[in-house]
């Protein structure tokens, strides 16, 4: 189980290659990879900026990574996100979950991005070329998240 | 009562400062009478939390609901909905 | 979109680090990753090996793939899966996929992993400290299979 | 009628045989009739096919029921249920 918030770009490929590594009793690995788009509502992103709240941010994380191994047998977890400013084509987030079985790996993995969405103290503000302007929370986030409510 | 007071994202705008800290008068005991003296320092603060349910605030990095008493020393952080991941 | 059927071992962390590049308008990458598990029914797996039927297996997963961007809003999927002998900690079968929707990305890549469980023709054999036997399909991967019935 | 059939996994170890080539009599049109045809060269293989639903067919790397119909050259193949990924 890790969660890191950083402001340093990361490779997914390494990430995964490391997540990945000694899984001799694993039977399957899922992953989501977000990433900065180019685009958002017609217009062209330039960068997004993630601000956080330091310290509930992790708080919060660690607290949905624990949600999902207390609802499936997961052998181990990553979660990963950035923060700071980032352009197109640059990863924000992932999302790493291994288990002796594929079904708990997929969807924990669901779980842990859905939850984060509307959980985890993160806001994104877009540069585009209209000017900057934050985020809106999209209700269709919330009904992902609670779609896992039980 | 002392306690510390977090802006996030556009509401950080709208009051121009990121965190203050205060000196709650005693007949403030929750977080729905906290958000109304706040709104009385900042009027754009009191326009957001007015429109409904865009206002989010967490207690010492915990969600938390207007009904929540404060105590002294707590953190209390106010925010938009958040767009992360 | 592509399909390989393969006996060399892959590094799926060079898999996920290609299928990510040059992604300006992809919001999502979901994959999954299939691991030779040391361990099955109780017994400890000295190794696997994956028979398949040549021509078949590659038309049955182009025909899962095409299933899955007829459902999906995706931008690119990726299907690599090993025949042949391999030990455990090896992976066996990656899946990813891209679209500009995390829930595309996700769904479509659980659909893929399930369907392919149940419908490309390949077939486990497992060395074991008891000796070699066939490995029986389950009723579990047909069930997740159906849940994808429309 | 000429036909290719193969066996894969566990019904090629009850055959001995990874891939015959036949010349079907002209009586037997499809699969089912094609079963029970091969049963009687492999014993084995017909009793796998009698302990039902463990036989799956395909025509050319496509599946098929018992009742396709067979047409000369198919290649048409006999397996247990598949169990990668």
């Amino acid at each position: 189980m890790a969660v890191r918030v950083q402001e340093a770009i990361f490779d997914p490929g390494r990430l995964l290659a490391d997540f990945t590594k000694a899984r001799q009793s694993t039977g399957g690995i899922a992953s989501f990879l977000g990433l900065v788009r180019d685009a958002h509502g017609g217009r062209t992103v330039q960068a997004l900026t993630l601000e956080h709240y330091p310290g509930m941010t992790e708080k919060q994380l660690h607290a949905i990574e624990a949600e999902a191994h207390r609802r499936w047998p997961l052998l181990d977890s990553l979660i990963v996100h950035r923060v700071g400013r980032m352009l197109p084509g640059e990863p924000i987030v992932f999302v790493a979950t291994a288990s002796t079985h594929r079904q708990a790996a997929l969807d924990a993995c669901a779980f842990l991005i859905d939850w984060l969405k509307t959980d985890a103290p993160f806001w994104k503000y877009e540069e585009t070329g209209e000017g900057g302007h934050w985020v809106e929370a999209r209700a269709s986030d919330k009904m992902a998240r609670d779609r896992w409510q039980s | 009562m002392p306690l510390q007071i977090r802006y996030f994202a556009w509401l950080k705008q709208r009051t121009g400062v990121a965190a203050e800290e205060i000196d709650l008068p005693a007949e403030i005991k929750d977080v729905a009478a906290l958000k109304a003296w706040l709104g009385r320092r900042h009027p754009r603060f009191a326009e957001a939390c007015a429109a409904g349910g865009i206002v989010r605030c967490a207690v010492n990095h915990d969600y938390v609901e207007d009904d929540r008493t404060l105590l002294p020393g707590d953190e209390v952080a106010f925010f938009p909905p958040v767009t992360g991941g």
